[in-house]
C-alpha cells in the first residue's frame, strides 16, 4: 500500500480539472451548510469548534506527523492568532466598507483579520522553528511548550489583551462558511503538499534527517517552513475561534489545549491528514456525546447529579483505550481512501 | 541582606521539591524515553493516600515518628502499585509502537486521575483543596535576627532527602547491576533482552521506583505548602519536567541542579522583578539553556555516527 | 466610514453584530418552549471541574436546593422544575457551548450561572441574542450585565466590594499602609485590586506594593518575602479561599503577622481548614454571614447542611437566591416565554434573599449591602454591614 | 603502470571532487590526516584500509557531514568546507551509507523520489533558510528568499499546475527508471524497512543516483551480499559509471570487488594515506599487506594478478 | 508444505542441542518463513546460507526469542523453548549477535562488554574472558572508554561478537559476523570461532561469505524464500554445483 501522491491516486478525473475540482465541490457544500444550519445555533457552534479543531489538527500534523518534529505548543500559536485577529477586529469594529452590504464588508474584514492573525502566528512559528535547527525530539517539544506558556503569560499581562478577563465584544462574524472555507484551505494545502516533492521531503526528514540532508533536502529550511505554515493555520484557527466564541481568555490556550491537539494528531495517525480530521471531529464530539449519554441516564439521583463531571475522567480513560486498540492511530500514516477499501468490502484473512 | 538570604532559602526549598519530582520524571524518561505526563498526577494520588492515612491515624498518631513513617510507606507503596498498574496496562502494550502513542495514553491517564479526583463520589475527595495535616510539626531550625530569616526543620529535611536520593539514585544507575540493566534497556530494550536482561521487569521496577519517589516528593510538598488538591500535580509536574529538561533529561544530578536552579530563578524573579512574569522567565531560561546546550546542562545529545 | 454614523439600517440589526456591541435590543429568535410539558427546565452552566470547581459545586448545590424546595411546595404553574447542569470546565468557550446546548437542545426557559465572570460573559453573549433570560448568582464583574437586557445578577459588583474593604480598612481599622497580593490569573482579583488601590489611595492610604501569584500556585513565599520588606499594616488578598488559606500560613511562617483583608472569594468552609490559626483575625467582605440569626437564613443553613454536609458559603447562598428569583419570576410571569420572564425579573424589588434583599437596578445589578466578616476559629464572625 | 597523478585520457581540468590535505580530529583521535584525493569524470576509484582507518570519516568530510579541522574540499571547483550536506549534494556529490539509512517507512519508489526532487526547484531553494542564516545574508534578501521559498514551489503544488504535474510525472518516471536499473522494480511499492539487506543496499544506490550526481561515493556497497550478488554488483557499478558518466569512489572490504573494478586505490591506515595506485601496485605494497591484507592474503590471492 | 530438501552427505552423529521444526514467521501479512526445520548438534558449527531475503535473519530471531514464531516448535537441549522471550533464553545458554550489530551506542565499549556478561557472577572468569577478547580485538582495549556509537563499522562488529562471547553461551547465533570487516579481521574471527567451537560451543552461523562459512561448518543449510532447500555437510555443499553457481558466483 503506498502512502503518497494524492493527485495520482484519484483516477478518472481529467487533469485540467483536478486543480480546481476540490474548490468546485467544497463551495456548494459550504454554502449549503451555512444556510441549512442558520436556525441551529448549537449545531453551528459545535461544528465551528470542530472546524477549528480540524484546522489545528491538520496543521499540527504538518509538523508532527509529516516532518516528524515534536511540537506541543500549538495552543500558543492559536493564541497569537486569536488575540491579534481579535484586537484588529475590535479596532475595525465600527467601520464598514461603503458600497458593500454590511454582511459582505464584515466578511472582508474578517478575512483580513484572520490573515493578520495567521501571519503574526507564522512569524512566531518562524521564531520557534529556528531552535529546531538545533534541537531534537523531546527537547524541541519542551521548547514549543515553553513558548506557548510564555505567550500565555504575555497575554495575561497585557492590558490591550484584557489580561485575565480576556477579550470580549469581538464581532461574532465567523460563520460556518468562513470556518469551512479555512478547513478546506488547510486540508487542501496539507494534501497537495503531501502529494508533492515538498511533502516527500518532509517525510524524508521525519524518517532520517541525515540521509535527507545527504539527498539534497534542505532539512533546516524545510523544518522552519513546516513550522511557519503550520503556525499560520493555527493562527487562523485562533482568529476564527475569536470570532465565534464570545470571549477569549488566556485560560483557553494553555498547554492542555496543545495536548488536546497532539492527541488528535496521534489518534488520527501521524502523517495522515484524513486521520487528523476524523480524530478532531471525533474528539470534539466525544464530550458532547458523553453528555448526551449521561443526561439520558436520568437527571435525578445522586450519581446523575454529578454526571457532567464524570465526562472528563471517562474521556481520559477513553483516550487510553483508543490508543491501546489502535496504537498506530486510526489510519496509520495512510489516508482514509487507502484504508477504507480494506475495511469495507471483505475482511481479509491474516489481519487479526 | 536578610531578605536576600530569605529568598535564597525559599528558592532552595521550592527547588528541592521540584528536584524530588524531577528525579522520578528523569528516571522514567531514562528507561522508557517516555515523557510521563501522568507523573504529576501520580504524585497527587500519593499525597491523597498519605492524607487518608494521616486521617485514619488520627491527630496524635500521625505526628509520631512511626505515624510519619507509616504515612510515607503507604503513600509510596500505593503509588508504586499505581505506577506498576499504569505501566502494565497503559504503556507496556505500546512498547513496540511509536513513542508518541504512549504519550497519548499518559495524557489520558493524567486526565483520568486529575479529573477523577475532582469527583466527590464515594471515596473520591472532591475538587476543593484540603489542608494537609501537620504530620511534621514545623519548628524553626535557624532564626536570624528578629525572625528576619527563618529556616524550618522541614526545609532542611527535604533538602537532605533530595540530595540523599540523588546520590542514591546515581549510585543505583551507575554502580549497580540493576542500573546497568536500566541503562541498557533505555538504549535498546530488544538488544537488552538478548543480554539476558528481563526488560519488562526492569521497566516495571523503574516505574515503581519513580512513582514511589513521586509520592514521597508529593508528601514533602504537601508538608511544605500545607495543602492538597486534585490539580496540584499538573503544575508541579510541568515545572519538574522543565527542571529535568534544563538539567538534561535522563540525567540524575542534572535533574536536581536544574530544579534548584529553577526554584531559585523563580524566587528571585518574584522577589526582585515582576512576579507576574515568573512563568515566562522560567520558560525563557529553559529555552535559553536549551539553545546554548541542546541537551540540557548536563545531558548529552546522543552521539550519532553516520 | 463609521458604522455608528449610519442610521440603523436593517442590516445593522443583524443579531450577531448586536451581541458583540451589547445594548438592549430585542432578541432575534423567539424563545424556545420547554422540552417536556410537565416539567420546566432550568439551565445551569458552571465549573464542576478545573481550578474553580468548588465554586461551581456550591452553586449547583444551592440551585438544586432551591428547586427541591420549590417542587416540594408544588412546583410552578403545576409543573415540576428541573435543573440541567452542565460543566464548563472553567473555560469560556465551553461555557458558551454548554449554554448554546441548553438553549438550543434542551430548550431551557432560563439560565443560571456561572461564577467566574469571564465564563458568565461568554454565556451572556449566547443567552442575550437567543432571548433567554440569564441570572448569574455571583459574577461580580460589571461587564457581565452590560451585555444586554436579558442578563441579571443577584450580587453586588466589584467596584462596590473593593470600595467596601478600602473603606473598612481606612476608617474602621485605621490602616494607612496596605500591600496587595493579587491573583494574576483571575479577572475578579485584578478588578478588585484596581478598585481597592484607587479607593484606598483616595482615602489617604498608601499601597506599599502589589505582588501577584497565579491560581493553582502553592508557594507564595517569594511574594510574601518581598511584601514583608515594605512593612505594611495589612495585606489585601482579593483571591480565592483555596489560595488564601495557604498564603496566610506562609505569611506567618515568614514572620509576617499583619492581618489579611479579602473579598467574597474567601468564603468557604475550607478557608478555616486551609488557613488554620494563621488566617484568624483577618477580614473579608462578603454577601452574607451564615451567623445571621434571621430564622430564614438559619433554616437555609440547616437545610443545606443536611443535604450536602457543609455550611453553605456565599456562592451557595447566592445561587439559592438566584434560583429563587428565577422561580419567583416563573411563577409570576404570565407565560414561560423569555420575554415575559425577563420582564418579571427586571421588576424584582426587595426580594428576600438569603444574602440580603435583592433589588435590581436599571442596569440589572442587585443593589445590596455587603457585610464584613472577621475570621475566627473555624468560622467567620460578623463585624459590620456596609451599604452602598 | 601509470603514476597516480597522471591519467592517460583527456579530462576536464578541474576534478569533480578534490580533497586537499584534509584532516579531522575527534577529541584527541586523529581520524584523518592530510588526506588528498581527486576524482574526475569516469574515474572508478577505491578507498580501503583496516577497520577504523578513517574511510567513512573521509566520506563524511567530503559530503559535509563533518567539517574538516584543516584542509579543503572542492566539488566541481567550489570550496565546500562549510557548506551544508544538502548544498554539497546539489553541487553533484551523492553517497550511500555504511549503516543503511533509508527512509524506512517510505516505499522504495518514494525513497528514490525524495532524491529526484532536487531538479524541481529553482535557485531560491539553493540558498534556503539555512544558507541565508549561515552565510550572513542581509535581512531583506533573506526575507525575500523566504518568501520565494514558501510561495514559489508550494504554490504550484497547491493548484496542480500543468507544469507541476509534468514535473511530478517526470520525477516518478525517473525514479521508476532508477529502480529498474538497480533491479528493484518488483519492490516499487514496498516499504524500505521490509526489504532484505542486500536490496536495501541497492536501494541506497538508486536513491543516491536520484540526485543526479556527478560523483558517487559508495560506502561498502557489497556488505551483506553473497559472492554471486557481489559479482553482479561489480558489473552494475561499472555500468553506472558508464551510463551516467559518473566519477565513483568505493569503500569496500571485499578485495575481489575492489581489485576487480577500481582503477586506482587509496589505502588508509590510522587516518593516514599509506599507499595509492593501481590494484596490482597496492596489493603488493608491503605496508598495505602488513596493515590490512595480511600475509595470508598474498598467499591465497597472490597468483590472481 | 515444506519443499523437497535435497540432502548431501551423511551428517556426523551428535547429540542434538537445538532443533527447529517447521517454524513459520510472519511480519504482519508477509510470511518470511514458510516452515523451516533444522538442527544443531552439541559442539557443532552449522552454517545457514541463502540469498538476500531468504529468511536467515528471521530464523535466528525466531530461535533467540527476538520474535515469536507463528507456527512450529523449537527445542533447546530437549526443552521446548518455542515462544520464550529472549531474556529467558540467555540463562539457558543462548547468545545472539544480531544483524545490525545491536550495540548500545551511548554506552562505552567497556559497558557494552559488561552487559554481555550481565548474567554471570564469576567476576574473575569474566575479567579473564574479557582479556581474551581484548587479545582478539586489540582495538577494543584501546577504545574501552569510547562511546560505542562512534566506533567505525568494523569496530562495532568486533564489539558485538566479543560481547556475545562474553556470556559463555552453549549456543552462539551469529548473523553475518564478517559484515564490514577487513579481510584480516574476518580471518581472526573465524579462527576464534574455530577455537571456541573446539571448547564445545555450538554455533549457528548465518553468513553471506558462503565459502568461508561452509568451509568451517560441520553442516550447512541452504535457505531460499523462507524454506530450506538443501542441506548437507559443509564441504559437500561447497562442492555442490548448485551452491557454487547460486552463492559462489561460479
Ligand atoms: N563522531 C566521532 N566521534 C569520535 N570518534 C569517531 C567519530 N567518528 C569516527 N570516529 C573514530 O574515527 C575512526 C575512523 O572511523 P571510520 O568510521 O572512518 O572508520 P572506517 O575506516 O570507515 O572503518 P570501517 O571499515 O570499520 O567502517 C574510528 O576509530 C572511529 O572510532
Ligand atoms: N520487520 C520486517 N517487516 C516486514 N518484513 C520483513 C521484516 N524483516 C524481514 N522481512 C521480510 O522477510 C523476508 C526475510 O527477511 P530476512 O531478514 O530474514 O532475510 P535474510 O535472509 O536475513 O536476508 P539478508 O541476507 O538480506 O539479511 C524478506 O522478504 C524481508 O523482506
Ligand atoms: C468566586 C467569586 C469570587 C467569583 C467572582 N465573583 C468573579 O466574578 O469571578
Ligand atoms: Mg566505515
Ligand atoms: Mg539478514
Amino acid at each position: 500500500m503506498e502512502s503518497s501522491s494524492a493527485p495520482a491516486s484519484v483516477p478518472g478525473i481529467p487533469p485540467a480539472l483536478r486543480g480546481v475540482l476540490p474548490a468546485l465541490v467544497a463551495i456548494p457544500i459550504l454554502v449549503l451548510l451555512e444556510w441549512g444550519l442558520a436556525g441551529a445555533p448549537f449545531a453551528t457552534y459545535l461544528l465551528s469548534i470542530m472546524g477549528v479543531n480540524v484546522i489545528l489538527a491538520v496543521s499540527l500534523n504538518i509538523v508532527n506527523g509529516m516532518t516528524g518534529q515534536f511540537s506541543i505548543g500549538h495552543a500558543g500559536f492559536m493564541a497569537v492568532g486569536a488575540y491579534i485577529a481579535g484586537v484588529v477586529s475590535l479596532s475595525l469594529k465600527e467601520i464598514a466598507i461603503s458600497g458593500l452590504p454590511v454582511v459582505v464588508s464584515d466578511q472582508v474584514f474578517l478575512l483580513l483579520c484572520l490573515l493578520v492573525g495567521g501571519l503574526a502566528a507564522a512569524v512566531c512559528g518562524f521564531l520557534v522553528g529556528l531552535p529546531s535547527l538545533r534541537l531534537r525530539g523531546d527537547y524541541l517539544a519542551i521548547v514549543t511548550l515553553g513558548f506557548g506558556e510564555i505567550i500565555r503569560v504575555v497575554v495575561q499581562n497585557t492590558d490591550a489583551f484584557g489580561r485575565a478577563l480576556g477579550l470580549s465584544g469581538i464581532p461574532q462574524t465567523a460563520g460556518l462558511g468562513m470556518v469551512g472555507f479555512w478547513v478546506f484551505v488547510v486540508v487542501l494545502v496539507a494534501r497537495r503538499l503531501a502529494g508533492s516533492s515538498h511533502g516527500r521531503s518532509l517525510w524524508a526528514i521525519r524518517e532520517d534527517e541525515v540521509a535527507a540532508e545527504a539527498m539534497g533536502v534542505d532539512t533546516t529550511g524545510y523544518k522552519v517552513r513546516a513550522f511557519v505554515i503550520s503556525s499560520f493555520f493555527a493562527g487562523v484557527a485562533g482568529g476564527l475561534f475569536a470570532h465565534f466564541v464570545p470571549i477569549i481568555n488566556p485560560g483557553s490556550f494553555t498547554f492542555v489545549k496543545s495536548m488536546e491537539v497532539v492527541v488528535m494528531v496521534v489518534m488520527g495517525g501521524l502523517g495522515s491528514t484524513t486521520g487528523a480530521i476524523v480524530a478532531a471531529m471525533f474528539l470534539t464530539l466525544l464530550p458532547e456525546a458523553l453528555r448526551s449519554g449521561f443526561t439520558a441516564m436520568g437527571a435525578e439521583g445522586s450519581l446523575a447529579q454529578k454526571v457532567d463531571q464524570i465526562r472528563m475522567p471517562v474521556y481520559g480513560l477513553m483516550l487510553v483505550a483508543l490508543m491501546l486498540l489502535r496504537p498506530q492511530g486510526l489510519f496509520g500514516t495512510k489516508e482514509l481512501w487507502e484504508v477504507l477499501p480494506r475495511w469495507l468490502p471483505r475482511r481479509r484473512k491474516g489481519l487479526a | 541582606m536578610s531578605q536576600l538570604l530569605q529568598h535564597l532559602i525559599n528558592g532552595l526549598a521550592s527547588g528541592t521539591i521540584y528536584a524530588l519530582v524531577a528525579l522520578g520524571y528523569t528516571m522514567v524518561y531514562g528507561v522508557l524515553k517516555l515523557i510521563n505526563f501522568a507523573h504529576g498526577d501520580v504524585m497527587m494520588v500519593g499525597v491523597y493516600m498519605g492524607y487518608a492515612t494521616a486521617f485514619a491515624l488520627g491527630k496524635q498518631a500521625q505526628k509520631s515518628l512511626l505515624g510519619v513513617v507509616l504515612i510515607f510507606l503507604v503513600a509510596m507503596g500505593g503509588c508504586a502499585l499505581l505506577g506498576f498498574l499504569i505501566e502494565r496496562f497503559a504503556y507496556r502494550p505500546l512498547r513496540e509502537k511509536p513513542r508518541l502513542t504512549a504519550l497519548i495514553t499518559a495524557i489520558g491517564i493524567s486526565f483520568a486521575l486529575s479529573y477523577g479526583f475532582q469527583l466527590d463520589i464515594g471515596f473520591l475527595p472532591g475538587a476543593a483543596p484540603r489542608a494537609f495535616p501537620e504530620i511534621i510539626v514545623p519548628t524553626e531550625w535557624l532564626i536570624i535576627g528578629d525572625r528576619d530569616v527563618v529556616v524550618w526543620n522541614w526545609q532542611v529535611m527535604s533538602l537532605l532527602i533530595a540530595v540523599g536520593l540523588m546520590v542514591g539514585l546515581q549510585y543505583l544507575v551507575f554502580k549497580t547491576r540493576f542500573g546497568r540493566a536500566m541503562r541498557a534497556v533505555s538504549y535498546d530494550h530488544r538488544v537488552a533482552a538478548l543480554m539476558g536482561i528481563p526488560t519488562d521487569r526492569v521497566i516495571a521496577v523503574t516505574f515503581m521506583i519513580g512513582s514511589a519517589l513521586a509520592a514521597g516528593a508529593g508528601l514533602l510538598y504537601a508538608i511544605k505548602d500545607t495543602s492538597v488538591s486534585p490539580l496540584m500535580g499538573l503544575y508541579v509536574g510541568l515545572k519538574a519536567f522543565v527542571a529535568a529538561v534544563i538539567g538534561g533529561i535522563g540525567h540524575v544530578p542534572g535533574a536536581v541542579v536544574g530544579a534548584l536552579l529553577l526554584g531559585l530563578v523563580e524566587e528571585f524573579v518574584v522577589g526582585y522583578a515582576a512576579s507576574t512574569w515568573r512563568d515566562a522567565v522560567a520558560f525563557g531560561i529553559l529555552i535559553i539553556v536549551l539553545l546554548a546546550k541542546p541537551g540540557g546542562l548536563f545531558g548529552r545529545v546522543a552521539a550519532e555516527k553516520v | 466610514e463609521k458604522k455608528t454614523q449610519q442610521p440603523a439600517s436593517p442590516e445593522t440589526t443583524d443579531s450577531s453584530k448586536q451581541t458583540a456591541q451589547g445594548g438592549s435590543t430585542a432578541p432575534a429568535t423567539p424563545p424556545a418552549k420547554p422540552a417536556a410539558s410537565d416539567t420546566l427546565l432550568l439551565g445551569v452552566a458552571t465549573s464542576l471541574t478545573g481550578g474553580q470547581a468548588t465554586f461551581g459545586v456550591s452553586t449547583r448545590n444551592g440551585i438544586q436546593l432551591a428547586i427541591k424546595e420549590a417542587n416540594e411546595a408544588g412546583g410552578v404553574k403545576g409543573k415540576k422544575l428541573e435543573a440541567r447542569v452542565y460543566d464548563d470546565q472553567g473555560r469560556p468557550e465551553e461555557a458558551a457551548q454548554a449554554v448554546t446546548r441548553l438553549i438550543d437542545q434542551d430548550k431551557v426557559v432560563l439560565i443560571l450561572g456561572d461564577v467566574a465572570s469571564s465564563n458568565s460573559l461568554a454565556m451572556a453573549q449566547k443567552a442575550q441574542p437567543a432571548g433567554v433570560p440569564m441570572i448569574t448568582p455571583s459574577s461580580t464583574n460589571p461587564a457581565v450585565t452590560e451585555i444586554g437586557d436579558y442578563i441579571f445578577r443577584v450580587c453586588f459588583i466589584d467596584p462596590f466590594q473593593g470600595f467596601v474593604m478600602a473603606k473598612f480598612a481606612r476608617e474602621n481599622l485605621k490602616f494607612s499602609k496596605v500591600a496587595v497580593l493579587q491573583d494574576n490569573k483571575s479577572a475578579y482579583s485584578i478588578g478588585l485590586t484596581d478598585v481597592f488601590t484607587r479607593k484606598f489611595t483616595e482615602m489617604g492610604g498608601k499601597i506599599t506594593g502589589v505582588e501577584s501569584y497565579s491560581q493553582g500556585d502553592t508557594d507564595y513565599r517569594a511574594q510574601l518575602t518581598a511584601i514583608k520588606k515594605t512593612q505594611p499594616e495589612a495585606i489585601y488578598v482579593p483571591g480565592y479561599y483555596s489560595e488564601v488559606g495557604v498564603i496566610a500560613r506562609q505569611a506567618r511562617e515568614l514572620g509576617l503577622k499583619v492581618p489579611m483583608l479579602g473579598g467574597d472569594g474567601w468564603d468557604s468552609e475550607k478557608l478555616y481548614e486551609l488557613g488554620g490559626t494563621a488566617i484568624q483575625g483577618s477580614y473579608f467582605s462578603n454577601h452574607y454571614s451564615p451567623d445571621n440569626p434571621d430564622p430564614r437564613i438559619q433554616k437555609f443553613v440547616a437545610d443545606y447542611k443536611a443535604a450536602y454536609g457543609s455550611v453553605p458559603d456565599a456562592l451557595a447562598a447566592l445561587a439559592y437566591d438566584a434560583a429563587n428569583v428565577a422561580i419567583d419570576a416563573l411563577k409570576k410571569a404570565p407565560d414561560t416565554s423569555g420575554k415575559s420572564i425577563r420582564d418579571v425579573i427586571a421588576q424584582t424589588k426587595n426580594f428576600p434573599g438569603i444574602a440580603g434583599a435583592i433589588t435590581l437596578d436599571e442596569k440589572r445589578n442587585a443593589v445590596k449591602p455587603a457585610v464584613v466578616l472577621k475570621v475566627g476559629d473555624g468560622k467567620a464572625e460578623y463585624v459590620t454591614t456596609v451599604s452602598p | 603502470m601509470s603514476s597516480p597523478e597522471l591519467t592517460p585520457e583527456q579530462r576536464a581540468d578541474a576534478p569533480l571532487l578534490k580533497a586537499d590535505a584534509v584532516s579531522i580530529q575527534f577529541g584527541g583521535l586523529k581520524a584523518l590526516t592530510d588526506f588528498n584525493l581527486s576524482i574526475h569524470k569516469g574515474d572508478l576509484q577505491g578507498l580501503i584500509g583496516p577497520n577504523g582507518a578513517g574511510k567513512t570519516t573521509a566520506f563524511n568530510v567530503l559530503t559535509g557531514v563533518y567539517t574538516p579541522t584543516s584542509g579543503n574540499v572542492f566539488v566541481c571547483g567550489e570550496r565546500v568546507n562549510k557548506r551544508k550536506p544538502h548544498q554539497i549534494n546539489r553541487l553533484g556529490l551523492a553517497r550511500t551509507f555504511q549503516n543503511i539509512r533509508l527512509f524506512r517507512a517510505l516505499t522504495a519508489l518514494d525513497n528514490v523520489k525524495v532524491a529526484c526532487r532536487a531538479e524541481a526547484f529553482g535557485d531560491a531553494e539553493a540558498h534556503g533558510v539555512a544558507g541565508a542564516l549561515t552565510n550572513g545574508t542581509p535581512l531583506p534578501v533573506f526575507v525575500s528568499n523566504l518568501g520565494a521559498l514558501v510561495l514559489a514551489g508550494w504554490w504550484k503544488s497547491l493548484f496542480l499546475t500543468p507544469r507541476f504535474m509534468a514535473e511530478e510525472r517526470r520525477i516518478t518516471e525517473r525514479a521508476e527508471h532508477l529502480l529498474e536499473v538497480m533491479g528493484l522494480s518488483h519492490r516499487r511499492d514496498e516499504e524500505a524497512r521490509n526489504l532484505p539487506y542486500g536490496e536495501q543496499r541497492r536501494l541506497e544506490i538508486a536513491r543516491a543516483l536520484g540526485t543526479q550526481p556527478k560523483v558517487l561515493l559508495l560506502d561498502e556497497p557489497a556488505a551483506g551480499m553473497n559472492t554471486r550478488e557481489k559479482a553482479d554488483l561489480m558489473v552494475l557499478i561499472r555500468k553506472l559509471r558508464d551510463d551516467f558518466s559518473l566519477g565513483i569512489l568505493v569503500i569496500e572490504h571485499d578485495m575481489k570487488l575492489v581489485m576487480g573494478i577500481c582503477e586506482k586505490i587509496t589505502v588508509l591506515d590510522h587516518g593516514e594515506t599509506i599507499a595509492r595506485g593501481a590494484p596490482e601496485q597496492v596489493r603488493s605494497d608491503r605496508k598495505v599487506i602488513e596493515a590490512y591484507l595480511g600475509d595470508n592474503y598474498l598467499e591465497t590471492h597472490g597468483g590472481a594478478a | 508444505m515444506s519443499a523437497q530438501v535435497k540432502t548431501l552427505g551423511e551428517r556426523d552423529p551428535r547429540p542434538p542441542l537445538l532443533t527447529v521444526e517447521d517454524v513459520k514467521v510472519h511480519y504482519g501479512a508477509i510470511q518470511a518463513l514458510k516452515g523451516v526445520s533444522l538442527s544443531v548438534g552439541k559442539g557443532e558449527v552449522v552454517a545457514l546460507i541463502g540469498a538476500n531475503g531468504a529468511g536467515k535473519t528471521s530464523t535466528l530471531r525466531a530461535v533467540s526469542g527476538m520474535l515469536k514464531p507463528s507456527g512450529g516448535k523449537i527445542t533447546l537441549a530437549g526443552q521446548n523453548i518455542t515462544g520464550m522471550k529472549a531474556h529467558q533464553l540467555v540463562p539457558k545458554g543462548m547468545a545472539h549477535a544480531p544483524e545490525g550489530r545491536g550495540i548500545f551506542p551511548n554506552l562505552t565499549v567497556q559497558e557494552n562488554l559488561d552487559l554481555g556478561a550481565y548474567l554471570r557472577r564469576d567476576t574473575e572468569a569474566i575479567a579473564a574472558d574479557q582479556e581474551k577478547s581484548f587479545g582478539l580485538f586489540p582495538v577494543l582495549k584501546e577504545r574501552r572508554k569510547q562511546m560505542a556509537g562512534t566506533l567505525s563499522g568494523g569496530e562495532q562488529q568486533m564489539l558485538a561478537i566479543a560481547r556475545a562471547l562474553l556470556s559463555r553461551p552453549q549456543l552462539l547465533l551469529l548473523d553475518e559476523p564478517s559484515l564490514g570487516l577487513a579481510p584480516q579481521v574476518t580471518e581472526t574471527i573465524f579462527r576464534t570461532l574455530r577455537d571456541v567451537n573446539a571448547t564445545g560451543m555450538s554455533i549457528l552461523l548465518v553468513e553471506q561469505n558462503a565459502h568461508l562459512a561452509l568451509s568451517m561448518a560441520h553442516y550447512g543449510y541452504v535457505l531460499e524464500t523462507g524454506e530450506v532447500v538443501m542441506a548437507g555437510k559443509g564441504k559437500a555443499l561447497l562442492e555442490s554445483p548448485e551452491v557454487r553457481k547460486a552463492y559462489l558466483g561460479e
